[in-house]
This record gives C-alpha cells, structure tokens and sequence, in this order.
C-alpha cells in the first residue's frame, strides 16, 4: 500500500442532544464532510465509557472524536464534564503507553453548530490523514474481547 | 459627498494589511462611538475613532491616509481600554500611520523641532518613534 | 435472547436517500444477514402506506426487530415506534439508522460512499438493536400542588393561574413584600400605566386567594425529589414580629429610633428599622431588619448592647437606654466614666470621621437615672442554700458578687481596704471616679443582701477558713503591688499607687512648687502625674518610647496636657539622686510582641531636676501567700485553665490578678466568667469555656453618615482642674447625648432598643424571634427571580461615585408618586429640582469586555419612558438621551419613541457617552454625536445610567438546589431557546419572567402564564409517563462500590445499605448513562444502550472495509 | 545602608527630570531602601511599539531585562523599580510581551547572541506599586516629619500608569493609590476627574498648541476642583503640564498658573527632606517654591 491513498477509519461518538444535532443540521445544510466519519448517537457524552474508544482503535478506527455539549450546556447537566475527565484519563494512559493520543479527541459542539461540525469533521480528518494510519489496531496482544 | 463601494471591503488590500499589522478584527467595531467620547484629542481631530472604522469597514483608506487623525492620535489608550468589543484602537491609528512611515515617509522633520534643549528626551523619543520611519 | 428475525425498512425520502444511496444495494447486502429475515425498499416510509407496509411486514414476517433507515430519529422515530405497537411489536424494539442527514447529504458528492456509509450504520444500528429489551413507560405519581419561587409579576400570575385552575400554591419571596421590581417603577410602558394601579389588585389577589400559600421574607432552603413529588425546605426569615398578632398600625415604626436606608427604594430614601416596605404591601405586616451583632457590642467584653442604649438615647428615652444598659451591667457610671471602651474603637463611624461617643452616652444616661431618682434593682432569681466568698471588691469581684446574687447565692465579698471598689476606689483618681459613684453603683447589690465584709485582710493565715465556710471562692485581688526598676536610689522614689491612694483617701501630700518626675506611660502614670499637679508640683511625665506608644487612654493624656504635665520622652531612668534624676536617652528600634516599636539603649546619658520621682512602672498581683496554699502561680499571677477554675477545685480566680493589670472592663468579664462557672460548679453542670472575644463584620450604612463632628463634653473650668479632685468631666449636655447619638449608622439594623415592645398592643414583637423552617410537598415547581441591575458605582468613569448618578431603577424611585420625592425628580445631594439630566444608555450592557456581552432589552424603552416622564412632571428640565441604537421592538414601542421625541422634546443623540465628571455642583457629560461626527459636551445636574441587567443575585445558589443550569449572568438556562423556554432540563420545573432573561412586564406576565400552562399539564395527570430508558443494576454483579453514584447528577442512586448494591430511583433517573461508564463490574447500565450493544456497533463502525 | 533594589531611572531623570531622580532615591533611602542604578542601561524607547510584525521596539526593552536579569542575581533581588512611567510601561510591556509570546522571546534571544537569554523572572514595578506592596504604606506614615497639612493635591496618573490593562498598577478608572500616599503624607487630597487623561505626550515636540489646549483644561479642572498642586509620576506629563502653561496663558488670558510636582517630592519633603539638591526647583518652569513655602 506504498502509494495508496490513506482513508482512515474515525468512529463518532455524538451525543443525542448537541452533537447528534449539529450532525442533523450540518446533513439538512448540505455541508460535505469525509465518509471517513462513522458516527454513532449515545444519550450523553458521560456514557462514553473509555473502553469503547479503546475498543474502536483496537477493532480498526484510525481515531475516535466524542461529540459533546458546551460546558455549562450539558442536557444532564454535568455529563460534559465528566466525559471531559474521561477523555484526559484515556489521553495520558494511551500517551504513557506510547501510543499517539491525539488519536481521541473531544469537542463541544452544540445543536445550532452544524458548520461547525462540518469543520471539525473536516479538520480532524486531514488531520489524521497527515498522521498516518495508527498502529494501535496492529497490537495482536490487545485483540479484542468477546461480546454477549 | 459620495463614496462609491467598488469592491468588498473584506477583499480590500490595505484593510487586510491594516488588520494585520495591528493584529485587531476591525469588522467588530458597532459604532456606539465611546471611543470618541473618551478621547482627549478628538476635539483636534478631522476624522472621529470611531468614523475611522466605518471608513474601513467601508474600504475607504485612502481617506485615512490623507487624515490627520491618525497622526493626533496620542496613544493614550483610553479608546483601547474602553472599547466595548475589545478592539485596540490604538494599534489601528498606528497601523494606518505605519503604511504611510513604511513608505520612508517623514511626519515630522527632527531639524525644525523647536525647543530642542529643554524638551525631554522621552518626548523627542516617542515623538520621532511614532513619527518617523 | 438476542433478536433472530429483524425486519429492514430503507426510505428512499423521495430522492432525499435514494438519489445518493443506493437503496437497493444496501436491502441487498443487508439482506445477507442471518438475523434478517425481511428487508425492502420503500419511497416514503413515513407515509400512510409506508406504515402499513410495516405493520404488515411484522405481522408476515413475525419479526422480532425492526430498523427503519431513513430520517433523523427525531423527526420519525415515533411515528415508526407507533407503528410497531399497532403490528403488536414493543415500540422499543424499533431503531431507526439515520441514512439521510448522516450519509446521503453529507456525502452527496460521493454516492458510493455515501452508500458504503449508509450500510455501515444500518449494520451497527442492528447490532446495537439486537439486544433490545422490550419495555413499558413508568408511571410515576404526582401531587397536586405546586410551587412559585419569586413574588414578581411573572411568579404571580403563574400563581394565580395555577390557583385558579384549582391548583393549591404555594409563594415563595424572598422580600417582606410580594410586588417585586415591577411595583418599585413609577409608570410602565408603553400605556403609562402606574404599577400601583395594575399591579396591587393582583398583589392582594394572591394575598387572599383561598388556594395560594404565601410565605413571604422566605428562601428555599433545600428541594428535594423529583418530577412530581418535590419536598422543598422553606426558610421562613425572622420578621421579629408574629405577623398573626400584626395590625400593621404602625406605632412600632413611629417610635423606632433606628433609621436606615430603604432597600425598596434603593437607598433613595430612609426608613425605619421597623417597617412596612411600601404602602401597598401585601402581605401588610411589618418587619424588623436585623443584620447581627454590631461591632460594638462584639468588641466590648461585657457585649453590653452599646447600639441599643445609643438608639434609645437618640429617642431621648434615657429611661429606655439606662435598662439597656442595666440588661447587662449594673455599673453604668462606673462604666461610663473609665472604661478603656473597646465599643468606640470598633464603632464603624471612625473609619469616616470619629467613632460614636458611645462611653459618654451611657455616662450621661446613668447620671440621669442618678438625677431621676431611677435606681437599679437587683433580682434576686429564687433564692439558694449554697455560698460564695469573693476576695476582693474590686472590678472583677464586685460584678461576680452581682451576677452570683441575682442567681441566688449567698455572697459575701472580703476587701482589705475601708473602701469598696479596690483599684477603682485608691487606683483612680477622685476627679476621674468619685468615690460616690462607686458607692451608689453597689449599693443595690448591698440592698439585695450582698455581704461585704471590708478592712479584712485574707492571707494564707484565714484563708482555708474561709474556703472550708463557703461552697466556692473567687479570688479577684487585684495588683496593689508595685512593680520594681532596679536602679540605683529607687527607695528615694514614690511609687504611683502610694500617691493615688492617699488622694484618694483625703490625704494631703505636699508638692508645692516641686519639680515632680513621672516615670511611665500608662494610665497609671498619667493618673499619678495629674494627681501630683493637682498637689501643686511641676509635673513632666518621662517615657522611654513616644507619644505613640503611650498605653494611656489617647484623650487622657490630652487633658493631662491642657492641664500643664509636660512630657520628655525617649528617656529610661538610670539612677535617681537627691533632687535629680539620671536618664538613659533612648531610640526607636523594630516592633516588639505588643506591635509597639522597641526602645534602644544609646548609652547617652542627661540629667533632670526632680524633687520627687514617682515610678508608675507597672503593678503586680499579691499573690505569694495564695502561692503558698497550693494554687499554682505563674508569673506573679494567678493561673487558671479555660473556665476561670485555680488548681484548687472550688476556688476561681478573676481579674487582673489574672491577667495582670488590665483595665476595668477586662476584669468585669473576666469576673462574670468566673461567677458564670462558679454557678455551673455548684450545679454540678458541665463549665463553659471562657470566650471574651466576638468578631462582627458588619459596617454601618455609609450613606447615614451625614456630617456631623464628634460632640465633646463640658469640662470643669482649669483652675479647678489644676487644684482639686472635683470631677473634671462633667459630661454630654441633654442636647448633645441625642445628637451624638444620631451619628450612630446602625450596623446591627434593629438595635434591639426595645422601644417597639412597649408601645406594641398587640404583643406582636419578639425581639428573639428566631428564623424557622417549614416543609411543602408539591408537584411543579416555577422559578420566577427576576432581575437586577448593575449599581452605578461599577462605572466610576460615568460618574458612578456620585450621589447625583443614579442608575435606572433608582431614578424610578424618583419618579414614582409614591416615591420619597413624591414624582418630581431630585438631586439626591441636595434636594434640588435638576435643570438638566442626561440619560446614558447601553451601560454595561452590549460591552463584553467592562460588563455583560448582550442587550439589556429593556432599557430603550423604559429610558424613554423616564424621559417623557420627566417632561410631564417638569417640562422645563431639559433632558439629553445618549443612545447607540433604540431597540423599540413590541407593540406600541416604535409608536413611544416618536412621542418621546415629537411630542415631549426629548433631545437624542446618537453615541456612547465616554466619561462623566463634576464641574462645581453640576455634572459634564462627555459624548459623541457619531452622526455629525462631533463631540458633544453638555453640563447636566443629574446623571441616569440604564445599567445592565443580571440575574437575580441569589438566583445561583437556588439553581445549584433545583439542579438547573444558568449562565455567568446569573440567567437560568431553558431547555431550547426557541421551542422549550419555559422547561428546564430537570422535569418538573419551570422557569418564567426575568429570570430566564431580562423582559418586559408584557412577556413576563406571558410567561408567568404559560409557566402555568405547563406546570397544570403536568399536575392535570393523577400520574406522569415517563420514557423507561432508564439505568438498572445487575444486583448480582454489582459490588456496592458506589462510583455510580458519585457520577449521577439527579441524586438518583442510592446504596442499599442491606444488600449492599446499588438501588435506581427510575423517578430521579434521566437516562444519561453517566453511572454506567464509570461501573467497574458493568453492573449497572442504561436499558437498551447497554455496553455490549454499543462495543458490537463500535465494532462494525470500526471494521476497515 | 539600607536593603539593595535595582532602579531603572531612563534617560529623562538624568537631565531635566533630576528632581525626579533625587527626590526618588532619596525618599527610599529614608524607606531603608538603596536604589541601585541598573549597570549600562540602556533607552526604554518611551513608548510600545503596536504593529504585531515588528520587533523593534522590545530588543531594547529585552536587553534591560537581561541585565537586570544579571545584576538582580549579583545583588540578590528581581525587582526592576522605575519611576518614569514612561519607562515603567515600556519594561513592563515587554516583559508581559515575550513572556506571552515566546517565539517573539526566541527572535529576540536568538539575535541579541551576545547575551544571556530572559528567563522573564524579572519584577518590573513602579516605584508607587514598590511601596504600596513591599514598604507599605505604614512605614511611609512612620516616616512622615512635617504631614503636608492644608496643602490640597490634585493626583495626576496620566496613561501610563493605568493603560493598557495587563500593565496598570491601579483600578484604571478610579485610581487611588497616590491618593493614598498623599492622604498619608497629611496633605489633603482633591476629588481630580480628570486624574486619568491624557496630557498631550509627544506631542508636545511638534503640536504643542495641541498640548497647551490639554494643560489648560488638565490645569483649569484641578485649579476649579480648589487644588494647589498637581502631582505626578511622568517627566513628560510633568514637562507638558508645567512648560506648557505658558501657551495656555497665550491663548486664554483667564488662565491661572499652578506648580507642577512630582509625587515623590512631596514624600521628601514630608520626611524633611528640603534641600534644594533633593527638590532642584529650578527645573520648574512654575515653581513651586511658594505654594509649599510652609513646609519647606
């Protein structure tokens, strides 16, 4: 694949109150961003357990970005926060473990914001591009786990 | 008096220098005129601060240039500190005298200052830093 | 369990999905799957017949799952859900994959990857709907009540509308009086209406309306609950009135002597203590403002309510003042004439000129009892069997002997002087303390049958005599030994205390023409030099540090000046010869322990004439003998632990043998201490720890203090002063007590003067009134705060410091024809009609770097409105209105603007106004025209600034108790700006009126009503449906760690303290799933988002292909 | 010998503004403080450079720095003090300047290689921030001999003092920290509006009718508000509201002189410090001589 060009693989991970939105609206505005982008809805950023943004590197992803409301937004009003702690916690465990750990990234993108999504979207995905893809997916020994 | 508006202002050369070089969004300024109320030389000025920004708004520096507000403007930040949306008025009159200095051009001539002996060093200094090129 | 026969419905949405995806393409690889047993194609499936195609399909297929790959699922995934249940399928195992807004728009300009996307999120929606349980909406119940936080226009008309509908309310205000800001203005606009007018029936409507609960001068305390069933914890603030005995005639207000600025009227006016806010008030209670303990009653160790007695004298009730005083010390002339008075230090009114005269005011009320033939009685508390010596009747001992007796003891007080009063009887001079005073202050305690038992020495020798006699003794001896220099020919010396007990006791000493050295600088000293003068020497004081560092009382070494003590300062004695003496010339070094700068040694030495030399250089306790005994002497003092106790169990010390030498104050609380314990020990109840100190933080109202010097008190003529020992300070005139009085600025609020309870019918008045609590149980709850505006002195540049620049809501107090100047606007400084005001608009407002970033809404309007009004009470004030843009948009407004400036001649100018500054009394406002590109000056004598406007100040706390968000603004956040503005994100409760965002009465009075509208929807249902995706716990893997339930922002989970899991309150509960991602075991999880639904979607999302 | 702080007294001090510089050192000296000129100082450039693209008028600034930098370890101390306000803006902005942007920071160390880099730990502070915070305003009080009783005092800030807000040392609106000192020294202190304006500054070289205006509306205010001085801190607020009285004269015959004085004058002359070596009235172009007769 010397010369191939690189598409990565992000999953998103949108909240159902601002970040599903703004997809919604960056969708209804026609604004184009990469098929790189695999969203998911979930109730709230604070239900991002770690593990699935572990899980997703591992299963393949080349990045993962959590989508969540503004601080001092947050419909359950403090789920944003804790989503925030548990971004930083998954950041410096991938970091200590030499992994790249701009590979989760987190945004406050609020329902009005469907340019903004579009952007980020945007961004982050030539960001990636230029990163290469990553080599998390490649540790055999971390291969994931049987679900029920 | 007409002003005839040939291109988007936003596209305008010298307004993006202007932005540049003092580093300030001048598109926020809404026009409620504190910085002129404020300004202790406005009474000698031909071009109020404020009015200065609706000309660039309106892409009309070659008035500015030929202002003498910018060159009366004594840096006294009273306008930058009490500018609602935060704009350094200040950075702009010095922007818009730096397009005209960078040019080699000499606002005042250090031969015919008078009273060169009993004026502080301080104000020759300032006076020739913001004055000359 | 997991779902085996799932049927897939892809949407075309006209050309919407189907001209991007390739709908057939995704049925077809869809189709592939093991667990889909039905997939097609449909182009509207929101449609009629899209539904039916559903329906059927279930019904055919008996499928198990349905996923419909269309829209957004906010748009349709009800309408899908719906459709489901008509087929017989739970409506939650219905998922829809949104393939229009999430693949075929954004990737319109790629249709295979659109495609390839779409299938992608097909197949994770599968996966993540194949663990579906099938559920059932909770229902949760609800009481029928609700509550309305805020009397404001908006909060009653929710209230009403609430009540009318049948709905019990109840009102929560934080101020005595319903009304909130709207009944503070003078007229609104745009129809001019007077408040008074439109708003008082609606006040007295909630007042009296059957199904309204009203507590006014009340604050949520605690809300607890849900949806449905809150339990809210009012605080019901001490009005110090029982209201159910309030008339509201107002006598308690007529007497009051305390005045402070009005808060209804934003300090515009003053009111008194007590009072009704407004004329109007409902409910028509009055209420007493009480903010504390003041300064001075905290600084004076005794706490004698210094406020209060000044109170009643500003009244001129000295009969009132002199029983405040005696509520706390029996020994008011005492008090009034030595007291080193702590009250006046701490008195706010000296950080703006000089403190209140607090120590003269109670001087003057006791010798005007004297005068009046009003005595103090003491009584006696029931009489009892046990026994207390006292040793010593001095300070400390005479007020134990006072306390010990009103409580019932017996008491018996030993002195060894012929005298009562110890140091006050022989250690200050006659001309400071008459020895009448003394006498006449104990008598009462001899009339109550307290023994004093004088010429009586006790020493080691009766000592345990008297102890074994007596349940408890009180050693108060006091120091009447002298402390010794050391140097050479100290025995040639007089010692301070030798010659003030023979003034004293009459004795004569001769000093004629003598040249008299004083050695010292504490009142001692002072004491002895004025005395020595008084015997006729040429008296010089000699101290080793300076003037300022005198311990003396300030004002008595000024009147030992006026009377001709000369000072020599910055000498330390170093021998004293016959007729000389020998001083070490000093210097000022660094600070010492006591904060006094140290003297130095210079080694320099001078010689000084002195016939005499009397050493005031410090007095002792005499306590050897007591040392003797057993009882533990530390330093020459006497030592005692934390409850005045010696270490002989029943005896107790106090006073300066305590403390070594102190002043009188000191020793009187340390001597209450030491009864108060001596009266637990005999009780055998548990001692109190001895606390002197109190702290205060109250500072008076500033705005009271209008100038007026200190008064000073008549003195004797200097003649006398300089010959006899006749009393030199003759004290406050009549005239001059009530005026010093006045300058007090009332710190505590309420000085609890007393004089509202004697004139009360009704008995309504409790001057200990404590706040108290009560519960209400209601369904909804509708926050109404309202608004504030920022003060003018946040705009120094504006002139804001001056009394003249008012903001806003202030000027309406002004305008208001029930306002203090009656609707003709006036200067605050001087009362005077203005000529001109100008009007400044956007002030704070719109200036994200000095105030809040947004507009204000309201002020265009109501600063036109001020505008005109001012035309109509004085057309001839010419009025200058500095705008940036008008904002006139309701109805009517534009209509208002144009009158304003047609009809009424108000003049406009367009540009922020810059600075304001005061030219001789007038103001000059410094602006712009920006139209004319001018500067404009103008010179006015009032200045309005419309100030921008906040949340309620208190509004946060309530927030952080109802769990509701609001912004740095203090505005409480609406669940979606434009379609859900009255919802908070906590079900339940609402928001209405200003509290949301500053508005008009117009929409708040709108919102008021559809707060209501939504509360009643909510309370109409006996119970409330509520979406079932929920959080549940395993209780078989859950270990009770409790992370959970620190992450849960509803106060939702609880561990059962028996099982030891953790137990979900499905009421509480909103689905956010917070708890589950911090589960170490997965025990607990939101239904149908559970981890293992989300990892097998991630996986299929995360899979490269 | 008191405690050793570096002062910075700019090029001004050393010429027309001696007493400025006299009065300065000398009244620390009273505090217990030696001000240590900083070794080969150099011009602070008067005013701030605002276009973003230029360095030009922080190398100079930077280079002060540096030397403090030095000189503060020989001496055992990091405070920078200036009186000049103009001086105190410039080493103040530019420190705030390179340590906010750190690649200006490396331009600048990277062209002056001569030097050690800044390690921005240097305190620059103006000498009323010095005293209000580390002497404190109880140890001026203690050092008063002859309080300035009667004597009413217009404070004068000007620009610099207050502006930009990242370089102000009081409320910028309504400052009180010379009020403080003047009500400390005993004078009595006269409510200024005006104490925040402009006076003119450099344009006094070319414009002077310009600042003549501003002297006598500055002048006019304080002389209405019933003040006997004006008070500052800045050489070239000083120069134009002193000097520049005789245009306002010219063009308004009404017009009343009032001395001009620097701040720290009057703390001199509270501690009894009245020498002529000290006050140099003669750099007045309004003396002062009269107005403060009574304590001198």
């Amino acid at each position: 694949m010397t010369e191939k060009k690189f598409d990565p693989v992000i999953v998103g991970f949108f909240c159902n109150w601002c970040t599903s939105a703004a997809a919604d609206l960056a969708g209804t505005s026609r604004l184009h961003y990469p098929a790189s982008i695999r969203p998911i809805r979930v109730m709230c950023s604070s239900t991002v357990d770690p593990v699935y943004l572990v899980r997703a590197l591992q299963e393949g992803a080349d990045a993962t970005i959590l989508g969540g409301c503004h601080p001092g937004d947050c419909h359950y009003i403090t789920g944003n926060y804790k989503a925030r702690r548990r971004v930083a916690i998954v950041k410096t465990v991938l970091k200590s473990l030499g992994f790249d750990e701009t590979r989760v990234l987190l945004e406050w993108i609020s329902g009005s914001e469907g340019p903004k999504f579009a952007r980020v979207m945007n961004e982050y995905t030539d960001y990636i591009k230029k990163r290469g893809p990553s080599d998390f997916k490649y540790l055999d020994s971390l291969g994931g786990e049987k679900v029920d | 008096m007409k002003y005839t508006i040939t291109k988007d202002p936003h596209e305008d050369e010298r307004v993006q220098k202007i932005i540049e070089i003092s580093g300030q969004n001048i598109f926020s300024c809404y026009q409620c005129g504190r910085c002129s109320s404020g300004c202790p030389m406005a009474e000698f000025m031909d071009v109020l601060p404020n009015q200065v920004f609706m000309f660039l708004q309106e892409g009309d520096v070659d008035t500015l240039l030929n202002a003498k507000t910018p060159w009366i403007c004594a840096a006294c930040f009273t306008c930058t500190v009490r500018c609602p949306v935060g704009l350094d008025l200040a950075a702009v009159m010095e922007a818009i005298r730096e397009l005209q200095l960078r040019k080699n051009y000499d606002y005042v001539d250090p031969y015919k200052v008078e009273d060169r002996e009993e004026l502080p060093p301080i104000a020759m200094v300032s006076n020739f830093r913001k004055f000359t090129p | 369990m997991a779902m085996k026969r799932i049927g897939l419905f892809v949407c075309h949405c006209g050309r919407n999905i189907a001209g991007t995806v390739d709908v057939e393409r995704v049925v077809k690889e869809i189709s592939k799957r093991e667990d889909v047993a039905f997939a097609t194609h449909y182009i509207f499936m929101c449609s009629q017949p899209g539904q039916q195609l559903i329906e059927d399909s279930i019904k055919k297929y008996n499928l198990d799952g349905v996923v419909v790959a269309n829209c957004s699922p906010t748009l349709h995934e009800r309408t899908m859900r719906n459709a489901a249940a008509r087929a017989g399928l739970n409506p939650y195992r219905v998922e829809i994959a949104n393939i229009r807004e999430w693949a075929a728009w954004p990737h319109e300009d790629n249709p295979e990857a659109a495609t390839r996307v779409a299938i992608r999120i097909v197949n994770a929606t599968i996966e993540k709907l194949k663990a579906n349980a099938s559920l059932h909406p909770l229902e949760v119940p609800v009481k029928k009540r609700a509550l309305v936080v805020g009397g404001g226009v908006a909060g009653m008309q929710a209230a009403l509308d609430l009540a009318d509908a049948g709905i019990e309310t109840v009102v929560v205000e934080k101020e005595p009086s319903l009304g909130g800001n709207m009944i503070r203005l003078s007229e609104t606009f745009p129809t001019l209406d007077c408040p008074q007018c439109i708003l008082t029936p609606k006040m007295n409507d909630v007042g009296g309306h059957p199904n309204i609960k009203l507590y006014t001068y009340s604050e949520v305390e605690e809300v607890d609950g849900y949806l449905g069933n809150f339990k809210v914890k009012i605080k019901r603030k001490s009005p110090f009135i029982d209201w159910n005995k309030c008339t509201g005639c107002g006598e308690c207000a007529k007497v009051c002597p305390t005045t402070l600025p009005s808060d209804f009227d934003l300090k515009m006016a003053t009111r008194k203590a007590t009072h009704i806010p407004f004329e109007q008030a409902v409910p028509f209670k009055y209420t007493i403002t009480y903010n504390g303990v003041p300064p001075c009653n905290a600084a004076c160790p005794l706490h004698l309510n210094a406020q209060g007695y000044v109170a009643a004298a500003k009244a001129g009730r000295f009969d009132r003042s002199i029983d405040v005083v005696w509520e706390r010390l029996p020994f008011a002339g005492i008090a009034g004439r030595i007291c080193t008075h702590p009250c006046e230090s701490a008195c706010s009114r000296g950080a703006i000129d000089k403190p209140v005269g607090i120590r003269e005011v109670k001087r003057f009320v006791a010798d005007w009892a004297v005068k009046n033939d009003r005595k103090y009685i003491l009584h006696v508390k029931g009489e009892k069997e046990k026994s207390v010596a006292i040793i010593g009747a001095g300070a400390a001992g005479l007020i134990a002997a006072h306390d010990l007796r009103e409580m019932g003891y017996k008491v018996t007080v030993y002195d060894k002087l012929p005298v009562i009063g110890g140091m006050l009887a022989v250690g200050i001079p006659p001309y400071r303390l008459p020895q009448e005073v003394i006498d006449y202050e104990v008598q009462p305690l001899i009339d109550a049958s307290v023994e004093f038992v004088l010429n009586y020495e006790v020493n080691e020798k009766n000592f345990e005599e008297i102890r074994k006699k007596y349940d408890a003794v009180i050693l108060a001896i006091g120091t009447h030994k002298e402390r010794h220099l050391g140097i050479p020919g100290e025995e040639k010396a007089m010692h301070a205390l030798e010659l003030l007990k023979k003034a004293n006791l009459g004795e004569d000493v001769d000093l004629k023409g003598k040249k008299v050295v004083v050695i010292g600088g504490g009142n001692s000293a002072v004491d002895a030099a004025r005395t020595a003068l008084r015997f006729g020497g040429d008296v010089t004081i000699a101290y080793r540090r300076t003037r300022n560092e005198m311990p003396a009382i300030p004002e008595e070494i000024v009147d030992a000046e006026e009377e001709g003590v000369k000072f020599k300062f910055l000498v330390s004695p170093a021998e004293i010869l016959d007729g000389k003496i020998k001083l070490e010339k000093m210097k000022l070094g660094e600070k010492d322990a006591s904060g006094r700068r140290k003297p130095i040694p210079t080694g320099e030495y001078e010689m000084m004439d002195a016939d005499v030399v009397v050493l005031a250089v410090g007095e002792l306790p005499d306590a050897s003998w007591a040392e003797k005994l057993g009882i533990n002497v530390e330093r020459n003092r006497i030592k005692v632990n934390e409850f005045m106790q010696t270490s002989l169990q029943n005896v107790f010390a106090a006073g300066d043998a305590v403390t070594g030498a102190w002043d009188w104050v000191h020793a009187a609380a340390y001597g209450r201490w030491a009864a108060k314990n001596v009266a637990h020990y005999l009780e055998g109840e548990e001692m109190e720890k001895v606390q002197i100190e109190m702290s205060s933080n109250l500072r008076g109202y500033k705005e009271l203090a209008y100038p007026a010097k200190r008064h000073e008190t008549k003195k004797l003529g200097m003649e006398e002063r300089r010959t006899t020992f006749k009393e030199f300070n003759l004290g406050y005139t009549e005239e001059d007590v009530v005026d010093e009085a006045k300058r007090c600025l009332g710190c505590g609020g309420c000085a609890k003067c007393g004089l509202c309870v004697e004139v009360c019918e009704s008995k309504a008045i409790d001057l200990h009134m404590q706040d108290w609590y009560v519960e209400e149980e209601v369904g909804a709850i509708i926050v109404a705060t309202g608004f504030e505006v920022m003060p003018p002195e946040a705009f120094p540049e504006l002139g804001g410091k001056y009394p003249d620049v008012l903001n806003a809501l202030q000027f309406e107090r002004l305008l208001a024809p029930a306002g203090p100047t009656e609707g003709i606007p006036r200067r605050p400084s001087d009362g005077k009609i203005p000529k001109a005001i100008a009007f400044v608009h956007c002030v704070g407002s719109r200036d994200p770097q000095n105030g809040v970033p947004y507009c204000s809404r309201i002020c265009c309007m109501y600063t036109i409105k001020q505008a005109m009004l001012v035309k109509h009470a004085r057309p001839d004030i010419a009025v200058y209105d500095f705008y940036i843009d008008i904002r006139s948009n309701g109805k009517g407004y534009e209509e208002f603007y144009h009158r304003a400036k047609e009809e009424y001649g108000v003049n406009f100018i367009r540009g922020k106004v810059s600075k304001v500054y005061k030219v001789g009394d007038r103001y000059r406002v410094q602006g712009v025209d920006t139209l004319t590109g001018r500067i404009v000056e103008v010179d006015v004598d009032m200045v309005v600034l419309a100030t921008a406007a906040k949340g309620s100040s208190s509004v946060k706390e309530l927030a952080k108790k109802l769990r509701i968000p609001y912004d740095e603004w203090g505005w409480l956040k609406e669940t979606h700006l434009k379609l859900k503005p009255l919802e908070t994100p906590v079900g339940g409760v609402f928001i209405a009126g200003a509290a949301q965002f500053v508005k008009d009465i117009t929409d708040s009075v709108s919102q008021g009503s559809g707060a209501a509208a939504k509360a009643m929807a909510l309370l109409s249902k006996p119970e409330l449906e509520k979406e079932p995706l929920l959080a549940r716990v395993d209780p078989e893997i859950c270990a009770g760690c409790g992370r959970c339930k620190d992450q849960c922002a509803y106060g939702a989970i609880s561990i059962d303290p028996v099982r030891h899991v953790a137990v979900v309150n499905e009421a509480l509960c909103e689905g956010c799933g917070a708890c589950s991602a911090n589960c170490p075991t997965t025990a607990i999880q939101v239904v149908n988002f559970k981890k293992g639904q989300i990892i097998r979607a991630v996986d299929v999302l995360a899979e490269v292909f | 010998m008191g405690k050793k702080v570096m002062f910075y007294p700019g090029c001004t001090l050393k010429g027309v503004a001696k007493n400025l510089e006299d009065s300065t050192v000398e009244s620390a000296r009273v505090l217990g403080y030696d001000l240590v000129e900083l070794p080969g100082w150099t011009c602070c450039g008067a005013v701030y450079g605002l276009a973003q693209d230029s360095v030009k008028f922080t190398i100079a600034n930077v280079r002060n720095l540096i030397k403090a930098q030095n000189f503060g370890k020989e001496i055992g101390d990091n405070r920078l003090l200036a009186v000049c306000s103009m001086c105190y803006n410039n080493l103040k902005r530019a420190h705030i300047d390179v340590m906010k942007n750190r690649d200006k920071l490396k331009t600048l160390d990277l062209f002056m290689d001569e030097e050690a880099n800044y390690e921005g730990n240097i305190n620059v502070m103006h000498y009323l921030q010095f005293l209000k915070n580390d002497v404190g305003m109880d140890k001026v009080a203690e050092m008063v001999k002859k309080p300035l009783k009667g004597l009413k005092v217009a404070p004068y800030y000007g620009c610099l003092l207050l502006r930009p807000d990242e370089v102000a040392i009081d409320d910028r609106e309504d400052p009180h920290i010379l009020e403080e000192l003047f009500e400390i020294l005993g004078a009595e202190v006269v409510d200024y509006p005006l104490k925040n304006e402009c006076c003119g500054s450099y344009h006094t070289v070319d414009k002077k009718e310009i600042v003549g205006e501003r002297t006598y509306k500055l002048v006019s205010v304080a002389k209405g508000m019933g003040a006997d001085v004006i008070a500052t801190s800045c050489p070239l607020c000083f120069f134009n509201l002193d000097k520049r009285q005789e245009i306002a004269k010219q063009k308004h015959s009404e017009f009343e002189h009032m001395p001009i004085v620097y701040f720290t004058q009057l703390m001199a002359i509270a501690f009894g410090l009245t020498s002529q070596d000290v006050l140099h009235f003669d750099k007045h172009y309004i003396s002062p001589e009269e107005v403060l007769q009574k304590w001198l």
